[in-house]
């Protein structure tokens, strides 16, 4: 029963970070691969852990998986939002079949201060037509 | 088939074989930050491969390299789109 | 006897503290050294006439089997008494001569020591230790020759003769160390015995040879001896005693001293023969072209050093005695000579031969001093001069082949050394005062003293040869293995062929001396021909030298970092390689190596992707990525073959290392495309056959049995004993603490290190100011 | 296994002099970290390689009951990862430093102390 | 400030004897000390307060979230291995009504974590986030759906 | 007192590092404890060598862990001898660096870092293990990197990078080499991998094990052509740095090889022809690199190479005799090249520049400072009885009894063109006519300093000096204790015994 | 760089849990993986962490003292647990002494713990060293 829910939960777990993983092939652009590879890798190796939790049964054990799942839990978001903020300032483009950009213009150059409105001084503002990566 | 032999011969496989495809998206970016992300996803697979890779040997002691695995890999992230933030700077 | 040697020293050594008081009037009380031991040494005569030998030893170093062991017989001490007797003459001379000189103190520091060096050279016993009184003498006259030291040419001549005598000197330290290993002892009069064994030794030859390359590049001896006439830059005084009686004479007195050792085989004395033959013909033909007195000098000195390399080669009993007598004459006369040219040239402020001449109106000593030495130097009766050359000719003459060639060698030889001593001696005495030198003044008697008594001497041992004859001579020769109860000096001999030789040699020599006048011309003459003499050759050879030097240096040590690696690697890479191809016993067996799973081989896959990436990637920051790549999968590699600790603190560091670069790397260029696709092909094929090697060893190596007896003690103790069960923190901190401790501060002082190089700013006044360094200075030099 | 890790141990080294063959200094330090992996992981492999059986004694055991992998490779690996950290942050350093003064990433630039006799 | 303190303390003092696997007394003491020290090291003045009420909301935050993720990911996963792509993918603004840090931090993750969104940055002055999403096909409909969601449970817990 | 005393040496430097750290930006308390520290240390190294000489090779297990399992430090004649030497060459370098050192330079960790590099010296001489060796060689150029580098001029850092890269390439193939040891041998005491190593079967293998420790440590000792780093540094950092490296760095290298290859890699005569043909090149190369060098201080660091050239070959023969004139040179060298970088600093702070271009006159206005200097300059060539001569006498004799006459060539060669480069310089240097330099405002010149200063100055390079001269005159002492060391080195039973005595 | 409000929020939080980690691997090391230098690691990450994201001086201000001076307290630590029982029992360097008793958490206390904890200190010193200056310089 429990090689059951073991594999059950190493199944789901695995198949997640599959999906992940050919989320992060798949995806047009680079914020849609963050969005993807984030949120399904996370959960994909939370199982995974949740299936070893379940294995060793032990406290001990359990407890590094709970805090490994609580980091990454933790952690993930916040690289992703690192990840996806540096790459727009850096001029990453969306994918051509976007259908809004409302960070346009709210980025500053040398201030890196993110604008709440388009003011009155755009040539201080990031623009991505001017800008490529290497 | 037992729990180990599909660990072993199945879900193992099924991570490394991601992790393949992750390499692929690092290999071909394009931009870096796509590469930042492929290398952080790339070590939470890691992870999972770890924890699989314990159950199988009944070893126990290798999760604690996960659990550095976790606790360390997003300071990575961190330094990486840091510096791609600031190289702008000027 | 070590004191009457170590008494030089010790006054060179005082003078450093006390100099500034030997420089004025007391400076003559410096000769009461040389006078004293002279007056030592003298005592000793009688003792030697007697045929004893004088023996002392001390102990110095008993492990090299060397020790301070002197031994005093009819060559050491005639040489001895040379050394202290003329060294009076000249300390005392140099009171004079170099009045009022800022540095007299150092120079008879210099002299004394030099003093010193020589009479433990003529004392030594132990071949060590005459080796190092050997490289002293060089050393001291590197300083008297360069006592005029911001006189560039001084230095070059200083230079020129250190490098002569002290290639010589190895060439004696290699012989003694030869005879040595021949022998097992560094005594002479030890290896006087074994002399039949010596010479049957298969080494024999290059035993010789070393001794001759020391003998003839300290006296002089063709094509060796050119640093001689170079040296004559050194104040007459050195001149006078280094040049003429003592220094130059080491090679004859190692020669001599060498004879009944080594000896009386085909190669000794023929080598000697036409080594000494060469050198006295073309050195006295040499004087001819010369218009400087020392040159002349200098060069009628060489002559002279060949006449006796030329005997000791002859090696028969009269040519010893010869020699033993040519050695006592030429001392006379040369060093009289010497000082004579001291005194003009210290008179006049010129040696020039052309512009002298009627200065007896002025110095009459001297000019009777320079006469009676240049009639000495003529071998003319009744000077010691004449039983010298009659003995010279007579050994010629008996020699066992080859008569008339050797005949007329020497008897040209003695042709043109007449002329010089002419030249140098008469000349300057004779004929009409030049106006330029009407107001010269008259020397001093310290200065006039000395050589007027050397050439009274050169006439006294002629009139009375039986002076030295039994009491200085026969102790010589029979110091040199002969029997000389037979021999019996006198001044006149009969008349016989020999004397008809010495009437045509006078007869000659003074005609040529009113034929020839020393001319520029005749010097611009000879220089036309400097191309193909040995101090050129040597000098082209010299400046190929250092041509190789430069382009052997620059072409290893040619600024480029990768160069250096590529050569380390590829000597690394041929070596390896060259051992690999031949070792032939190396096998896998497979069967002891662990199966392939897929999720290894994808491991692997990944991170020689991730390898391959870092290294071509165009882009620093995907490098460092792909960096942390590499990381994980080693990570992953040491979670797979059980070892936690490991890929922890692998994983950590990696991200530790991808945070310094990121923090450093923005300031950093961009990657660049620096090397072109040639270099770039070549590094691949050497780094691709180093890693193959690598590989392969690593191969070899697992095909070994292993012991793990180690490992398995770690094991067994990690808890019981060490408390611990984790083995590899066991070790860390405990079976192999002391790693640790050292490990760690290693970090520290890197740290210390990177606060340093990050923090510290040289301020540019200070950096001026007590500047610990120098190229930054000197840069900054260049630029202005 | 062995054969593919001895491999790679062969690669690790001949990129890594390959790095260090390059001009860039930033590409000398990335070959300098590649090299010390080769050497770390040759130690490894040479110590031989045991699967799943890390050298820590069971919570309820003294002594190992099963088989162990050799701890002293691991102890040796682990010293010499944190020496060549140091190693490395130092070069990194002083890389950056002798960027900020020489001007220059380019190595063949830097021959200077070489040239001046 | 006293308390708050104290909460983290011993909520620290949980996850290390957690930790550890060691539940007795000493381990209690020994964490509790060792926390003490490493939260006076690092406090500098921050507020919280009202902890007790709060540790239910948080609970239905989280199942909430549970459910959201995995809706999401099957979603997503949905999207990613059929072949082709139907978003409408672009980046929104979406006005904030959480003021504190923690609370914006907690909004941001949550977006983030679930599939489908990604939140870029909160603009300086707080007013905004910046979201990224996969299906925007009524810009107000997605704005309401996060304030109503997320937010509203947010900020009930930190109220 | 015991064998606890091996480690004592080892202990000391540590404690002063660490207080050293303390007192971190205290200069003056650093200049003062450094040289008293050096003192003890010296006191310290004495104890120990006569201690050893009294009764023998002793050993200490630390960790009370028997060899082969636990880290051995093993003081023989050898190691004690050069704990001695270091002893001697830190104290005067300690001295010479209060004076000589920048002020900013010293409130960034010089002192510690020159403490622990001493301790690094200390305890690759004394450790019997060769994985701690390896450890004790990092701790070596790491605190070798900081100090030359301390300041980060131009001309440093670009040594510094050759400098840096080719160490770490060294201690790369060390540590490759210990790879494959252990993977042979399984072990890591030297004492032990002796009779290893011994019963290896494929000798093909052990011989390429040996190939990399050569190639690790020649690097390190500076032989051709692995030499590179040396001419490309070590004239670039503060003269105190340079007279401890120039003195004591590269002849850890040579520690290593003659360790090695006394005990564990014995006598295999195609290593040995190797070893013969490297020195060979050593000898020539290092000597005609000097020939053309203008800056003193490069002519100094090509002898280096040169002269480390006597004692490989001195290995390369690997006679008793051959060995013992290689420890003899090596005693020499350490005193008298420690000392050599120092007179380059005080030619420096007399005249501004080392430059051989500019140099001048010396000789005339500072007579006692020159003839004070005469001495190590003609000792280095070893103008009898100075202390570079004597050990020729072994290494030429033991040349013809092994009949290798291109070795003794070579000796000679060098010898000779060691000979014309000093009396060149002795030219150049002090006798040629002063040049006038600008003077440069606000240079610390020596003849500006006060007389306090300039002894801080005068009295290393005089205790140094007096070494020197002891280890000429004095000969036959230190004859005896390299004859003693070679016996040692050769019949290596008596090593071995004393490591692994609880094993038998 | 603009610190980011929801970095720095979360470093807040991850700050004290990852130096609660690192002890924790430090005082287990001697029975499972971890000690001293994976735990001082890990303690120099959640402060190179707290910078990223606070900036640099807000980290120094927690620190109270220069990272620099964590060096020679470690080393001394370090080293007078192996002088230790040379000075008190003259046995050889690095001899483990152990108190009799285990004690709860740590298991038996003895000599080598403290090395640990020297190192720990002496790894966490010298990575913040490093990082800071250069982050300072950068
Ligand atoms: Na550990
Ligand atoms: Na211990």
């Amino acid at each position: 029963m429990i090689d059951i829910i073991i594999g059950i939960l190493a199944t789901f777990g695995a198949l997640f970070v599959l999906f992940a993983a050919i989320g992060l092939v798949r995806m047009p652009d680079t914020y849609l691969r963050i969005s993807v590879t984030t949120k399904a890798a996370t959960l994909g190796v939370g199982l995974v852990l949740m299936s070893t939790t379940v294995y060793f049964s032990n406290a001990d054990v359990t407890s590094q998986a709970f805090v490994i799942i609580l980091f990454l839990f933790l952690t993930a978001p916040v690289s992703a939002h690192l990840i996806g903020r540096a790459s727009y300032f850096i001029g990453v483009k969306l994918w051509d079949k976007s259908v809004m950009d409302e960070l346009r213009g709210k980025y500053q150059k040398n201030t890196h201060i993110l604008k709440s409105v388009v003011d009155d001084t755009p040539e201080d503002n990031v623009d991505h037509t001017k800008m490529e990566d290497k | 088939m037992t729990l180990f032999e599909y660990l072993h011969y199945i879900i193992l496989p099924v991570l490394v074989v991601s992790a393949v495809l992750i390499l692929w998206r690092f290999i071909k970016g394009p931009s870096i930050a796509d590469k930042i992300v492929a290398l952080d996803l790339l070590i939470t697979t890691g992870i999972g491969v770890i924890a699989v890779y314990s159950v199988i040997y009944n070893q126990s002691t290798l999760m604690d390299t996960a659990l550095i695995l976790a606790l360390i890999a997003f300071l990575s992230t961190v330094a990486l789109s840091y510096y791609l933030e600031k190289r702008r700077r000027k | 006897m070590l004191t009457a040697i170590l008494t030089g020293f010790l006054f060179s050594i005082f003078l450093v503290f006390t100099g500034r008081f030997f420089k004025g009037k007391l400076s003559i009380l410096a000769s009461l050294i040389p006078l004293g031991l002279f007056v030592y040494f003298f005592q000793f005569i009688p003792a030697i006439a007697d045929g004893n030998v004088i023996m002392k030893s001390y102990e110095w170093i008993p492990s090299f089997n060397v020790d301070l062991g002197f031994k005093l017989d009819g060559l050491s001490l005639l040489f001895s008494l040379m050394i202290t007797g003329i060294g009076f003459l000249v300390f005392a001379y140099t009171s004079s001569y170099l009045k009022g000189h800022e540095y007299m103190d150092r120079f008879y520091g210099y002299l004394a020591s030099f003093m010193g060096a020589m009479l433990g050279l003529v004392l030594s016993d132990n071949m060590i230790t005459l080796f190092v009184f050997w490289e002293l003498t060089s050393i001291t006259s590197f300083f008297l020759i360069g006592f005029n030291n911001t006189n560039p040419a001084s230095r070059k001549s200083a230079l020129t003769a250190l490098g002569i005598t002290g290639i010589g000197g190895l060439f004696l330290l290699a012989g003694a160390l030869l005879l040595n290993n021949m022998t097992g002892t560094y005594s002479i009069s030890e290896m006087l015995t074994m002399s039949e064994a010596i010479k049957s030794n298969e080494f024999y030859f290059l035993a010789v040879l070393f001794l001759f390359g020391a003998a003839f590049t300290k006296s002089a001896q063709f094509p060796f001896h050119f640093w001689l006439p170079g040296a004559m830059k050194a104040p007459t005084p050195v001149s006078t005693y280094l040049h003429s009686a003592t220094m130059v004479k080491a090679g004859i007195y190692l020669l001599m001293r060498f004879t009944p050792v080594l000896g009386g085989e085909n190669i000794w004395n023929t080598t000697l023969v036409i080594v000494g033959g060469i050198t006295m013909l073309y050195s006295a033909v040499h004087t001819i072209f010369r218009t400087d007195l020392k040159g002349i000098l200098a060069y009628s000195t060489i002559s002279a050093l060949g006449i006796l390399v030329f005997l000791i080669g002859l090696g028969t009993q009269e040519a010893f005695l010869a020699a033993a007598v040519f050695i006592i004459v030429h001392a006379l006369y040369k060093a009289t000579l010497f000082l004579v040219t001291g005194i003009i040239d210290h008179q006049t402020h010129t040696r020039d031969v052309t512009r002298l001449s009627g200065l007896n109106k002025i110095m009459l000593p001297v000019g009777i001093a320079g006469i009676l030495a240049a009639i000495s130097s003529a071998g003319i009766p009744p000077t010691i001069g004449f039983v010298g050359k009659e003995l010279t000719y007579e050994a010629s003459y008996h020699s066992e082949s080859m008569v008339i060639f050797l005949m007329i060698a020497i008897v040209l030889t003695k042709i043109f050394l007449l002329y010089a001593g002419f030249v140098a001696g008469i000349k300057p005495f004779t004929g009409k005062l030049p106006e330029e030198h009407a107001n010269t003044k008259a020397p001093g008697f310290i200065l006039w003293g000395p050589p007027l008594l050397l050439a009274t001497l050169g006439i006294v041992f002629g009139v009375a040869p039986f002076i030295i004859e039994s009491s200085l001579i026969k102790p010589v020769v029979e110091a040199l293995g002969a029997d000389a109860s037979e021999m019996h000096l006198a001044l006149w001999h009969g008349f016989n062929l020999i004397f008809i030789l010495s009437l045509i040699t006078i007869g000659v020599g003074t005609a040529l001396y009113f034929i020839i006048k020393p001319s520029e011309k005749l010097e611009k003459g000879i220089a036309r021909l400097d191309f193909i003499a040995p101090e050129n050759l040597l000098e082209k050879f010299n400046a190929l030298f250092v041509g190789f030097s430069n382009f052997w240096t620059n072409f290893f040590q040619n600024g480029y970092l990768r160069n250096y690696i590529s050569i380390i690697i590829l000597f690394l890479v041929v070596l390896v390689g060259y051992i690999m191809i031949g070792n032939t016993n190396f096998t896998i067996d497979y069967n002891s190596l662990s199966k392939i799973t897929v999720y290894e081989i994808t491991t692997t896959m990944i991170l020689i992707a991730g390898i391959f990436y870092t290294v071509f990637t165009d882009s620093r920051l995907a490098a460092v990525a792909a960096m942390g790549v590499v990381g994980l999968s080693i990570c992953l590699i040491f979670v797979f073959y059980s070892a936690p600790d490991l890929a922890m603190t692998q994983f950590s560091i990696d991200t530790l290392t991808v945070i310094l670069f990121v923090l450093v790397l923005y300031k950093l260029p961009k990657y660049l495309k620096l090397s072109d696709y040639k270099t770039r092909v070549r590094d691949g094929i050497l780094s691709t056959i180093f890693g193959l090697i690598i590989t392969t060893l690593a191969l070899q190596v697992l095909a070994e049995p292993v012991s793990k007896e180690v490992g398995n003690f770690y094991a067994a103790n990690s808890y019981i004993e060490a408390h611990g069960k984790n083995v590899v923190n066991v070790i860390l901190v405990d079976f192999r603490g002391a790693d640790t401790l050292i490990e760690i501060s290693v970090l520290s002082i890197a740290a210390v290190g990177v606060f340093g190089l990050m923090k510290l700013r040289l301020k540019m006044k200070d950096r001026r100011r007590y500047a610990d360094t120098s190229l930054n200075v000197e840069n900054e030099n260049k630029k202005k | 296994m062995e054969i593919l890790l001895a491999l790679m141990v062969g690669i690790l080294y001949g990129t890594g002099i390959y790095m260090m063959l390059r001009r860039s200094m930033v590409k000398l330090i990335l070959g300098i970290i590649l090299l010390g992996n080769g050497a770390n992981l040759l130690i490894f492999l040479l110590g031989r390689i045991t699967k799943g059986a890390p050298p820590i004694i069971g919570s309820d055991a003294k002594v190992f009951v099963e088989a162990f992998a050799d701890p002293v490779p691991q102890a040796l690996i682990l010293t010499a990862i944190v020496i060549s950290f140091g190693l490395q942050s130092f070069a990194i350093v002083l890389v950056k430093r002798a960027h900020t003064v020489v001007r220059t990433d380019d190595l063949d630039e830097m021959n200077a102390t070489d040239e001046d006799s | 400030m006293m308390k708050n303190k104290f909460l983290s303390n011993i909520l620290l003092t949980f996850v290390w004897v957690a930790l550890t696997g060691d539940f007795s007394f000493e381990n209690y003491l020994f964490g509790f000390f060792l926390n003490f020290h490493i939260l006076w090291l690092i406090t500098i003045g921050r507020n919280r307060s009202k902890y007790f009420l709060i540790v239910p909301k948080v609970l239905l935050l989280l199942v909430f979230f549970l459910y959201e993720l995995i809706k999401a990911n099957i979603e997503v996963a949905y999207e990613v291995i059929t072949p082709k792509l139907n978003m409408t993918p672009g980046i929104i603004m979406v006005p904030l009504d959480v003021k504190s840090d923690i609370g914006i931090t907690v909004l941001a993750n949550m977006i983030s974590l679930t599939p489908g969104t990604l939140s870029l940055d909160v603009s300086n002055d707080k007013k905004v986030l910046f979201v990224h999403a996969m299906y925007i096909t009524d810009k107000e409909k997605f704005i309401r759906g996060i304030k109503d969601g997320f937010e509203r449970r947010i900020l009930e817990v930190l109220s | 007192m015991n064998e606890q005393l091996i480690l004592y040496p080892l202990f000391l430097q540590m404690a002063i590092s660490i207080i050293l750290m303390f007192g971190w930006a205290r200069i003056k308390f650093q200049k003062v404890f450094s040289v008293f520290g050096s003192i003890v240390s010296l006191g310290l190294a004495i104890i120990l060598f006569s201690y050893i000489w009294n009764n023998g090779t002793q050993t200490i297990q630390a960790g009370n862990w028997e060899a082969p399992f636990g880290i051995t430090f093993v003081a023989d004649m050898l190691s004690v001898t050069l704990v001695l030497l270091t002893a001697i060459s830190g104290l005067a370098v300690s001295i010479f660096s209060g004076a000589s050192v920048l002020k900013d330079r010293l409130r960034f960790g010089y002192f510690p870092i020159f403490h622990f590099l001493l301790l690094g010296l200390n305890g690759a001489f004394l450790t019997g293990d060769i994985f701690n060796l390896y450890v004790w060689f990092e701790i070596i150029i790491i605190s070798s990197f900081v100090l030359i580098t301390i300041g980060g001029e131009k001309a440093q850092l670009e040594g510094a990078v050759k400098y840096f890269t080719l160490n770490i390439l060294a201690s790369m193939i060390f540590l490759t080499a210990i790879a494959v040891l252990y993977g042979i041998t399984g072990s890591l005491n030297m004492a032990d991998l002796a009779g290893q190593i011994a019963e290896v079967e494929n000798r093909g293998l052990v011989q390429i094990t040996a190939l990399l420790f050569l190639i690790g440590f020649g690097i390190k000792a500076g032989v051709f052509p692995l030499y590179f780093w040396l001419p490309a540094s070590y004239h670039t950092p503060p003269f105190a740095v340079s007279a401890i490296f120039g003195g004591l760095l590269t002849k850890v290298g040579v520690y290593a090889l003659i360790r090695v290859f006394t005990l564990i890699f014995v006598d295999d005569p195609f290593l040995n022809n190797i070893i013969m043909i490297i020195a060979i090149l050593t000898l020539i190369s290092g000597g005609i690199g000097a020939l053309v060098q203008n800056n003193m201080r490069k002519v100094f660091s090509y002898l280096i190479i040169c002269h480390i050239g006597y004692m490989i070959a001195g290995l390369g023969m690997f006679t008793e005799m051959a060995i013992a004139g290689a420890i003899f040179y090596l005693i020499h060298d350490i005193i008298v090249k420690t000392n050599l970088f120092m007179i380059s600093g005080v030619v420096y702070r007399i005249k501004g520049t080392n430059s051989m271009r500019d140099l001048g006159g010396i000789y005339a206005k500072w007579p006692k400072i020159s003839l004070l200097l005469f001495i190590p300059l003609f000792s280095l060539v070893g103008i009898p009885p100075l202390s570079g001569f004597w050990p020729k006498i072994n290494l030429i004799k033991a040349g013809f009894t092994n009949e290798s006459y291109i070795t003794v060539g070579a000796i000679i060669f060098a010898s000779f063109i060691t000979l014309v480069i000093i009396a060149k310089m002795w030219a150049e240097v002090f006798w040629k006519e002063d040049k006038e330099l600008p003077l440069r405002s606000n240079f610390g010149y020596f003849s500006k300093m006060t007389s306090a200063k300039r002894m801080q100055f005068v009295v290393p390079v005089a205790l140094l000096s007096i070494v020197s001269l002891y280890i000429g005159f004095g000969a036959e002492h230190i004859q005896e204790l390299s004859a003693r060391i070679a016996d040692e080195l050769v019949n290596s039973q008596g090593y071995i015994d004393a490591v692994l005595k609880s094993k038998n | 760089m603009r610190t980011t409000i929801i970095l720095k929020t979360a470093s807040n939080y991850l700050l004290p849990v990852l130096l609660v980690f690192s002890i924790f691997i430090l005082l287990r090391g001697h029975y499972l993986p971890g000690g001293g230098f994976v735990g001082g690691l890990i303690a120099s990450i959640a402060f190179i962490l707290h910078s990223f994201a606070n900036g640099l001086n807000k980290t120094k201000e927690l620190l109270i003292m220069h990272p620099g001076f964590l060096l020679p307290i470690g080393l001394a630590i370090s080293f007078m647990s192996g002088l230790a029982p040379v000075v008190l029992f003259d046995l050889p360097f690095m001899t483990g002494l152990w108190s009799h008793d285990p004690v709860a958490i740590l298991g038996s206390v003895g000599s080598a713990l403290f090395f640990d904890i020297g190192v720990y200190l002496v790894v966490t010193g010298v990575t913040l060293t490093i990082i800071f200056t250069i982050s300072e310089s950068a």
